[in-house]
């Protein structure tokens, strides 16, 4: 049904210059063309580029989102349809992506935003976007928009710069192509009869204004359980609109490279037939919650599946639809994993999770988002040093003589990922 | 209902009461109908919707908002319902939890004070996004 | 609390209002309560009212430990 | 090794080779030597460290004095400052484990000095200390010495010189709910999708996040003659005696109290209020029977109905969610109630 070729150019060093180019892995970005190109929202009145590369003593604070540069070769629109592009069908032709880059947008809409990305030392351990070569785009805002636009002026920006940056992989030859195909669930059944069917439930944030997640340009708040296609996330048709919850929040570029799907797809035919994806939005009414669990259930069961994984995104009042999804599935009878974060506080002494259900039997642990790090000072920040203050002014004695920061995990892009797309966790001791 | 120590009741027009706003955030007081204000802390909040759902009040939002960075919010808005006869057991379990997983991440943090501006707004655009929800429900 | 009072093989009766709890901190003998406030009372009763309902409900607990059980039981 | 650590080492009379159960009655003393368990313990420490004395109670002492020997023993503690302290192994004894737990939570929680000892997986006292102390899993017999010693010397050794212990699994010590977070070699989905497979093909696996396991106690029998019965009143609701003599907490109590109601026909106002910050207290203030039906019960005494009430009240506060302490306030009230030949109990919750 849709077959989805991802033909990926290896990206071994970032820097910016007069044009846009890849030559032996080194991508270059041409600095005036990018800021002349985003400059065209008026909304924008200052953009500012830097690059940060894996190893190198620099922090990027507070960052609002990450985006895999990529370009639509073949099939659909190029950029994110129902947002940047007109709509059009996601999940088939071949896209190239720039691979081992990514975008990071800075800049703050509201004061309290964390979000800290540490690209060398102990901060590099906790989140997966030290090891990218990052192009930061720190916007500056018109004065006097109201939040919901400057919150999507942001967001735009950092899916257009995406979309610049990635046109160079147009022309280009990829280092490899990797081929996502999936048939209609008929088709695939009839090909593995014997196979569990296994869906995928993903839970999104979709609370308002900082807490919103967008598919296909449409608000997910707005939505009833939707079924995608394995590759059409794969392929720009989810969107981030959320930027504070840092540790837990899934990217821009976590959705266009969910680990959850690229690993289910891995068992895809081996030990499971995989049917799907299920997007689930969190909701902030409890008869929403309900409606949101009922739902998912009945697509579960309208397809047969067998078992699901379900992933959360945020904490606090989404856990409790995580554990109402897992109570509805098990007693239908629906095996369930789910993937999900902890608090059990800075000495990791307290009870994991306040909300329990006996049948939550298989659950994946993305680590203790009270966990405390160290991290000495940075050579060079990108971004906001005042966020750095919020950091450190989080509780008495987080800053250090000598400089360092302690500031627990919460604060670390994509520390703690509920879609399991980090490899940190929590065990007994 | 029992309003006591510094809650102040704050109803304009004449809607009809089914929903009610617990909250310490002056913008939603100064915005929406049927609130419960008090200048008490997110801590108090909470503990004034516990004793509600305790004497059969339901929640209609959840007391905890999405994201850990709304935990350190010094504000907090949860919508509830017109008491019911009987005591909605697992509400009561929600805002008992909530209180916990909320003492679990406060306990020993300092209050924001230099974004209070800032949270004060989003928590009054999460509140409104809320009510948005279910728009065709009859209030 | 339950549990290992219990243990010393004295019968114990939980009186509670979220039962659900109770159970799952290993009562065995329940009785449910009027409400987390005020368990064994009501307020909203006239008072000749609630004494009566009080007593009916405390002998219901006093039965509840003269009665052989062999699970988790409810006395309602 | 610049010097060899400092142990202080616990235990009872019978492994402290003075006699068996017609001595469980003697009192703490303290020995500078090396006496039973201690001497092996101290063979497997290989030099590093030196065990400085031996504490010898009685199980019996112990556990009915026991604020006088826990007293005793802190004191003691404090003045020899042990870099470690170690007791048991208790295997599967329940009074000697208890009182291990006891003195190891204490010393943990009141000296902050780090504690060794060792339980079988059953025995009651490891409730009370597993998530302060290292607790090695043993055997149910003393048959499992050999095996134990050991593993309580390596971790010592470790603690005492500031080596990060590994998992529960590796030392062998009873996982003391800590969570802690590492970082592994795959990422969370593929856990996840592996341990969706495992649980389809029916093969074992294990959670990442265990839930809380509530085990089951057999229902004690019934009483078989009310009207002789002795019933004691219990709450967790927080009603206290005017002005909270004991400073029991209002949540989360670290305590619980009891108060002679001999005297008294009901929990009246403004003789008692509740302290518990759990709820709204107005309608427990105005009738505190309303949370412990004393009043009631002391009715049913008088026509008959029920032998007596016995003559002391128990109260604490809690919420149904805080376990350690209310198994602790479960043990010793419970120990407290069959020691007064109560027949039976009521627990009210709020």
């Amino acid at each position: 049904m849709l077959k989805l070729e991802i033909g990926r150019i290896h990206i071994k060093d970032i820097q910016l210059g007069n044009e846009t180019s890849v030559k032996n892995g080194v991508l270059t970005v041409d600095t005036q063309g990018l800021i002349k190109f985003l400059r065209e929202d008026e909304r924008i009145k200052d953009v500012k580029l830097d690059v940060a590369k894996p190893g190198e003593k620099v922090r990027i604070i507070p960052v609002k989102d990450v985006i895999e540069p990529r370009v639509k070769i073949s099939g659909g629109n190029n950029g994110f349809p129902g947002v940047t592009a007109k709509q059009a069908q996601c999940g088939e032709g071949r896209t190239h992506v720039l691979y081992g880059a990514a975008v990071v947008t800075v800049g703050d809409i509201v004061g309290f935003q964390e979000g800290v990305i540490d690209m060398w030392g102990e901060g590099a351990k906790w989140t997966p976007f030290s090891q990218t070569f990052n192009l930061t785009v720190d916007i500056q805002v018109a004065d006097g928009l109201d939040p919901h636009t400057h919150e999507e002026t942001v967001r735009i920006a950092g899916l257009r710069a995406a979309e610049f940056v990635g046109l160079v992989g147009q022309d280009m030859q990829p280092d490899e192509v990797v081929t996502y195909e999936m048939g209609s669930i008929f088709e695939e059944t009839a090909k593995y009869p014997d196979l569990p069917k296994v869906l995928y439930a993903e839970m999104m944030i979709t609370q308002g204004l900082l807490h919103d997640t967008y598919i296909y340009g449409v608000n997910a708040q707005t939505i009833l359980p939707s079924l995608l296609h394995a590759n059409e996330e794969l392929d720009n048709a989810v969107i981030s609109g959320n930027c504070v919850a840092a540790c837990d929040k899934i990217t821009t570029y976590q959705h266009q490279n969910n680990s959850a799907i690229l690993d289910l797809y891995a068992q895809h035919g081996k030990e499971i037939n995989f049917l799907g994806c299920i997007m689930v939005p969190e909701h902030t009414t409890l008869s929403g919650k309900m409606r949101a669990s009922d739902y998912t259930l009945k697509l579960i069961q309208m397809l047969g599946a067998d078992a699901v994984v379900v992933s959360e995104e945020g904490y606090g009042n989404p856990d409790s639809d995580l554990l109402i999804i897992c109570k509805k599935c098990e007693k239908a009878g629906v095996k369930t994993v789910l993937i999900t974060d902890e608090c059990a506080g800075r000495d990791g002494m307290s009870q994991p999770l306040a909300d329990t259900v006996p049948e939550a039997v298989a659950v994946v642990s993305g680590g203790n988002v009270s966990h405390v790090v160290t991290l000495p000072p940075a050579e060079k920040i990108i971004g906001n040093v005042e966020a750095i203050a919020v950091l450190a002014g989080g509780w008495e004695g987080a800053l250090l003589e000598d400089g360092s920061l302690q500031c627990e995990l919460n604060a670390v892009i994509g520390a703690t990922s509920e879609i399991g797309y980090h490899n940190v966790t929590c065990r007994l001791y | 209902m029992v309003v006591s120590g510094n809650y102040a009741k704050i109803r304009k027009g004449r809607k009809s009461m089914k929903n009610i706003i617990i909250t310490n955030n002056p913008l939603v007081a100064e915005k929406f109908e049927d609130v419960y204000w008090t200048d008490g802390s997110v801590e108090e909040i909470l503990i004034k919707i516990r004793d509600l759902v305790y004497q059969g009040y339901e929640l209609v939002s959840h007391p905890l908002a999405s994201s850990l960075r709304m935990l350190f919010s010094p504000y907090r808005s949860v919508i509830i319902s017109t008491p019911k006869q009987q005591l909605n057991f697992e509400h009561a379990q929600i805002i008992e939890n909530s209180i916990i997983k909320y003492r679990n991440h406060t306990s020993c943090r300092k209050t924001d004070d230099q974004n209070r501006d800032d949270y004060k707004r989003i928590d009054l655009l999460l509140l409104e996004a809320a009510f948005a929800e279910q728009q065709g429900m009859w209030q | 609390m339950v549990k290992e009072i219990e243990r010393y093989n004295i019968p114990i009766v939980h009186m509670a209002t979220i039962t659900t709890i109770s159970e799952s901190v290993g009562a065995n003998r329940i009785v449910p309560t009027v409400a987390i406030p005020h368990p064994v009372g009501n307020p909203a009763l006239k008072p000749e009212d609630e004494k009566l309902m009080r007593k009916a409900m405390v002998k219901r607990a006093v039965d509840a430990l003269a009665t052989e059980i062999s699970e988790a039981t409810h006395f309602d | 090794m610049s010097k060899e650590f400092k142990v202080l080492y616990y235990v009872n009379q019978f492994f402290g080779q003075v006699g068996g159960e017609d001595k469980a009655g003697m009192k703490p003393e303290f020995h500078k030597d090396k006496i039973g368990p201690a001497l092996g313990f101290e063979n497997q420490l290989k030099g590093e460290g030196k065990v400085a004395g031996t504490i010898i109670c009685g199980d019996n002492y112990f556990n009915e004095n026991k604020e006088e020997s826990l007293s005793y023993i802190l004191n003691l503690v404090k003045q020899e400052a042990p870099d470690v302290f170690v007791a048991g192994p208790a295997f599967n004894a329940g009074r000697y484990g208890v009182a291990c737990a006891e003195i190891c939570r204490a010393i943990a929680e009141e000296l902050n000095i780090p504690v060794v000892t060792g339980m079988y997986k059953e025995n009651p006292g490891l409730e009370i200390c597993q998530h302060v102390a290292y607790v090695v899993s043993t055997s149910d017999s003393a048959g499992g010495m050999r095996k134990a010693l050991p593993l309580m010397a390596a971790i010592t050794s470790k603690i005492a010189q500031g080596i990060e212990l590994g998992s529960p699994e590796e030392e062998g010590y009873i996982p003391r709910g800590m969570r802690k977070t590492i970082i592994v070699d795959k990422r969370g989905s593929l856990r996840a999708v592996e341990m969706l497979v495992k649980r389809l093909k029916g093969e074992e696996f294990a959670t990442e996040m265990p839930m809380p396991v509530f085990d089951m106690v057999t229902p004690a029998p019934a009483i078989q003659d009310l009207s002789k019965a002795t019933i004691a009143l219990c709450t967790s609701g927080g009603i206290v005696p005017a002005g909270n003599p004991d400073h029991i907490q209002s949540a989360s109590a670290q305590k619980w109290g009891k108060y002679d109601i001999s005297q008294r026909s009901a929990l009246n106002a403004p003789d008692y209020y509740t302290t518990h910050g759990g709820y709204d207290p107005v309608y427990a203030n105005e009738i505190p029977d309303r949370v412990a039906p004393l009043d009631i019960l002391k009715e049913l005494e008088k026509e008959g109905y029920i032998g007596k009430v016995y003559e002391f009240f128990y109260t604490t506060t809690g919420t149904g969610t805080s376990v350690s302490n209310s198994v602790k306030f479960g043990t010793e009230i419970g120990a407290e109630l069959k020691a007064a030949g109560v027949d039976g109990v009521i627990l009210t919750s709020t």
